[in-house]
């Protein structure tokens, strides 16, 4: 490690410019989040993807089932719930079936009363509340591995038209993946880490990669905190190709300067 | 495919049932695991790093030693924890041992069975040599506790004996730990990276599973790890290396037979691909790509 | 070798069990699969609860009876958790809820903008030349990967002209590293498939009825399906 | 009391003191608080091990529908109550050494544990059989460096074939592990503002306020 550039008296040595990105950050999200228009956002090529594969589930008059991940409210669950959310409206309004799968981690119970408020209202807002069946969102344990040959189990026996698999998964995803091509049904997935997505960019007829999920979930919901998100990550991603770019022509041309800067 | 068609060998390589490859991937994998061949390995950097990580250890260190692990984590993993504490016992490190998964508990049985003889010879002992804590790894708050004041959390081992009087008591926080030895499926190895390595500065190896190996990759070129040791492999070459043969080494023979088994799949299923399906026009059902 | 009843009973109602759940693969139901799915998913639970309850009884009780009182804390906001599945009174395990994850979520955000921000950005800053050709090629090949495939992954503004030509790049060198990526995930899976199947090979007494409950359990999932008694004895 | 309870403003000062209680201390040296913070994350660890009880109650009320209306599979219901019970009463009131709790430990769910967690490679080998095809040029590029990397993984190839080994090491150890760094990179900034989002109440699902 090199020596911090400077430090700060009061804050803890080589802990100052952590602190200073998290608090910009909190400045940045906020200050998104609290403003009357809407940041900009491009349509992710994800959306035409459920439309085509619902669209396609209703004519062939199959089951849809779409999960929104094993995981308590983080980062991909709140993605995850934004597509069931839009998931739910689509097969609300062209009445079609919809499964969906919960459950999977201990984290998992809590999200769970979420998810179904979300499509209970989704039925709500389409005029079919009698068509919402909470049987059709069934708890799968809270354990991964008893959770995995449930939705397997629903998958055999369903036979759904199309899966869509979002919010977070682990190993389980390609069980499912899998099981959803063997049972011919069009299979859309989003991986939330790398060995994930390597295998179900092989698994999958669609698999939307990294940020896509929660790009997808804030286009969909025009909620403006999830917006807000998607702007901040945007800005850190320049400001991290800056600090390499800047930090790798320094160090070149003989300056650790900006090494420095970073560890201070 | 009508009977008049015929038999068509292009057709079949897109269209063959896959559970033909379940049933020869058993085959395959079980067949050198009853008739070993025994083929020659190759020792990888990785690997080698790896050993002279743990093998800079001395006798009375003490080392947490976090079993990140499903029974089934273990299963990938074995060769890898037999070989480094067969190391830690002939050095006489100390252990720490927490699991960060329930089913970690049935692991140790398994593991202390299967070195005995080296632990008789080093006459290794449980609370004098090495201490089973349990399952205290839950989630990301008792990692941290632990970390900053470890008998703040814990007075006793898995079975209730108290802590106190044995080696533990050299350890007040993290960076008392002359090292954390990591092997895992995920679990609690990110609490540990941010509030053992981060906040104390405690080196950190870890054997982890195929999975996690390109974010490892990513922690050990960053210096958040000095080792990595990669999956089943990673372990087979340390049996080689330390000149005992066990699972690891048995497995490889499998283990090649099961890599060229999926590269046959692979090149069949393009051949198949390319000789019929984009012949006929055959539309793929979603039309999505 | 005599082997002991435990032992015996354990190992061979282990492998049995082990190819009712592998009949999974055989894509029908039937109701060895299903045993297998809720014996897992009932001992599983079993162990996890047991191990919750050791976990509170030695990180809590045990150090509340050592004279840490501040921790019965603990106990009274773990019992009001357990309204969050009340009809009526779910309100009370707000208060636990917001305590855990104000906790959590400070322990998260006060490291990963180090771990996951910072570390990782002042890795890839690095001299470029070291005398050693192959570094050379390594690091020149992470810095642009890392700095193009971040470009690809912009979404609040119109990625065009210098931008989506490093997205365009960012993207094939995504896809080669998925590629190793891919093969390193399956090495790992197939290294915990041959890891289990050298446990039901090893030592070779076990060896027979390994081969033994596979071919029954095959036999049991065409059975099933050829009958139709499959669906109609399986779970629901 | 049932206000306090139900209070939005309440639960988000509860949420943002003990944020600020455990984060601080981190960047700022306050060794008061050090003890204070300890305790915290303490408190914090043993609370969360209570939710397994919701799921052991959310398993009960399924189970438990599914055997009064008789529906299909209903006796697996009846068996996996009863099996979790036995386990339960085994392991807290018998003791983890007990005869019952260690043998269906051993016989049940370390057994299954690896079968479910090991039947990947059979989907991985089939979706790879299946789905790994030059169909554009992604998809050649993730071919080639997958078959180069599986080929060097297997033992025998190093044997004959040498020149695998530094080919699999540029390509995992360049490539591969520079995509898992730009997603730590990119994904944390977005859990960060998650935090942000749960802290100004604009995320609070997860508190239960469907309703105020």
């Amino acid at each position: 490690m090199v020596e911090p550039l400077f430090t700060f008296p009061g804050l803890i040595t080589g802990r100052t410019i952590g602190f200073l990105l998290v608090i910009l950050i909190f400045v940045l999200a906020i200050y998104y989040m609290g403003q009357a228009k809407s940041p900009y956002i491009r349509r992710v090529p994800a959306l035409d993807a459920i439309e085509d594969a619902v669209g396609r589930s209703t004519e062939m008059g199959k089951p849809v089932v779409c999960s929104f991940g094993c995981g308590g409210f983080e980062y991909w669950t709140i993605a995850g719930l934004s597509i069931l959310g839009y998931v739910a409206k689509l097969c609300a309004e062209t009445d079609t079936r919809l499964i969906v799968p919960t459950g999977g981690s201990s984290d998992s119970y809590i999200v769970r009363e979420a998810a179904v408020d979300l499509v209970r209202n989704a039925y709500t807002v389409a005029g079919k509340s009698e068509n919402f069946s909470e049987e059709d969102m069934p708890f799968l344990s809270g354990e991964q591995y008893a959770y995995t040959p449930g939705y397997v189990g629903i998958l055999v026996r369903e036979r759904p038209g199309t899966t869509i698999m979002t919010g977070s998964h682990w190993s389980e995803a390609m069980n499912i993946a899998e099981m959803s091509n063997a049972v011919g049904s069009i299979t859309i997935t989003a991986g939330c880490y790398t060995s994930n997505m390597a295998a179900l960019a092989c698994a999958s007829d669609y698999v939307m990669l990294g940020e896509e999920q929660p790009a997808a979930g804030a286009y969909l919901s025009r909620d403006p905190s999830q917006l807000a998100s998607i702007r901040v990550q945007d800005i850190y991603k320049f400001i991290a190709i800056g600090l390499m770019i800047l930090g790798l022509i320094a160090i070149n041309i003989g300056s650790d300067f900006i090494k420095r800067l970073i560890s201070s | 495919m009508t009977k008049e068609e015929g038999f068509d060998l292009f057709r079949w390589m897109a269209t063959y049932d896959k559970r033909w490859i379940y049933v020869i991937l058993f085959i395959v994998v079980l067949y050198p695991l009853m008739r070993p061949v025994g083929m020659p390995i190759t020792v990888s950097e990785l690997t080698r790093d790896y050993y002279d990580q743990i093998n800079s250890l001395k006798e009375g260190d003490i080392v947490f030693d976090s079993w990140n692990m499903e029974f089934s984590g273990y299963m990938e993993l074995k060769p890898g924890v037999l070989a480094t504490h067969r190391i830690f016992i002939e050095k006489g490190v100390k252990l720490c041992i927490a699991f960060g998964h329930f089913e970690g508990v049935a692991i140790p049985d398994v593991v202390f069975s299967e070195l005995r003889s080296v632990m008789q010879e080093y006459d290794y002992r449980e609370l004098d040599d090495y201490i089973i804590l349990g399952y205290i790894l839950p989630n990301e708050a008792a990692v941290a506790a632990l970390a900053q004041d470890f008998h703040g959390v814990v007075r006793q081992d898995w079975k209730g004996n108290p802590i106190e009087g044995t080696f533990l008591d050299q350890i007040t926080n993290a960076g008392d730990f002359a090292m954390i030895n990591d092997y895992t499926t995920g679990l609690a190895t990110t609490f540990e990276v941010r509030h053992m390595v981060l906040t104390y500065g405690t080196p950190m190896v870890v054997n982890c599973i195929g999975v996690s190996i390109p974010g490892a990759l990513a922690n050990l070129d960053a210096g958040l790890y000095t080792g990595l040791l990669a999956s089943t492999r990673g372990g087979a070459e340390l049996e080689y290396l330390i000149g005992a043969p066990g699972p690891g080494l048995k497995s490889m023979d499998a283990f090649t037979f099961g890599h060229y088994m999926l590269i046959i799949f692979i090149i069949i299923g393009n051949i198949g691909h390319y000789g019929w399906a984009r012949r006929t026009r055959y539309r793929d059902r979603t039309g999505i790509r | 070798m005599v082997v002991e009843w435990f032992e015996y009973s354990v190992t061979l109602v282990g492998i049995f069990i082990s190819f009712c759940m592998y009949t999974t693969l055989y894509g029908k139901e039937n109701p060895l699969r299903s045993w297998a799915e809720f014996s897992y998913l009932a001992a599983g639970t079993g162990v996890s609860v047991t191990w919750a309850v050791w976990y509170i009884y030695t990180t809590a009780i045990v150090n509340i009876q050592a004279g840490d009182i501040i921790l019965f804390a603990s106990i009274i906001l773990g019992l009001m958790m357990l309204f969050r599945v009340h009809p009526k009174y779910s309100y009370i395990s707000r208060v636990p809820l917001a305590f855990t994850v104000g906790v959590q979520l400070a322990l998260s955000l006060r490291t990963i903008i180090f771990t996951d921000f910072l570390v990782q950005i002042n890795a890839t800053i690095i001299k470029l030349w070291t005398g050693v050709p192959k570094d050379f090629l390594y690091q020149v090949t992470i810095a642009v990967s890392v700095i193009s495939i971040l470009t690809f992954f912009l979404y609040t503004l119109e990625v065009t002209g210098p931008l989506l030509m490093t997205s365009k790049l960012g993207e094939y060198l995504m896809y080669i590293g998925f590629g190793a990526i891919f093969a390193q995930t399956f090495m790992g899976r197939l290294g915990l498939f041959v890891g289990y199947m050298e446990r039901l090979t090893t030592p070779v007494w076990k060896q027979p009825y390994t081969i033994a409950s596979a071919i029954i359990c095959l036999l049991a999932a065409v059975f099933f399906e050829k009958s139709g008694l499959g669906k109609k004895l399986s779970a629901g | 009391m049932a206000t306090f309870f139900k209070s939005r403003s309440v639960q988000l000062s509860i949420l943002g003191l003990f944020f600020l209680i455990v984060f601080v201390p981190y960047f700022i040296n306050i060794p008061q608080l050090e003890w204070l913070t300890t305790k915290l994350m303490i408190i914090a660890a043993v609370t969360n091990a209570f939710t397994i009880a919701i799921a052991v109650y959310s398993q009960w009320k399924r189970s438990g529908r599914f055997i009064r209306e008789k529906r299909r599979g209903w006796a697996y219901h009846i068996y996996l109550l009863l099996l979790m019970a036995f386990m339960v009463f085994n392991g807290i009131v018998l003791g983890q050494d007990s005869t019952g709790y260690q043998w269906l430990l051993q016989a049940v769910v370390t057994p299954l544990s690896s079968v479910i967690y090991g039947i990947l490679a059979f989907y991985m080998a089939s979706a790879g059989a299946r789905a790994f095809r030059a169909r554009s040029p992604h998809a050649a590029l993730l071919l080639i460096a997958g078959f180069v990397v599986l080929l060097y993984q297997a033992p025998l190839t190093g044997a004959f074939f040498p020149g695998f080994e530094p080919a699999a090491d540029y390509l995992t150890k360049t490539f591969g592990m520079s995509v898992s760094r730009m997603f730590s990179i990119s994904v944390c900034i977005g859990a960060i503002v998650l935090g942000v989002r749960m802290l100004t109440g604009k995320e609070v699902a997860f508190l239960g306020f469907g309703e105020e």
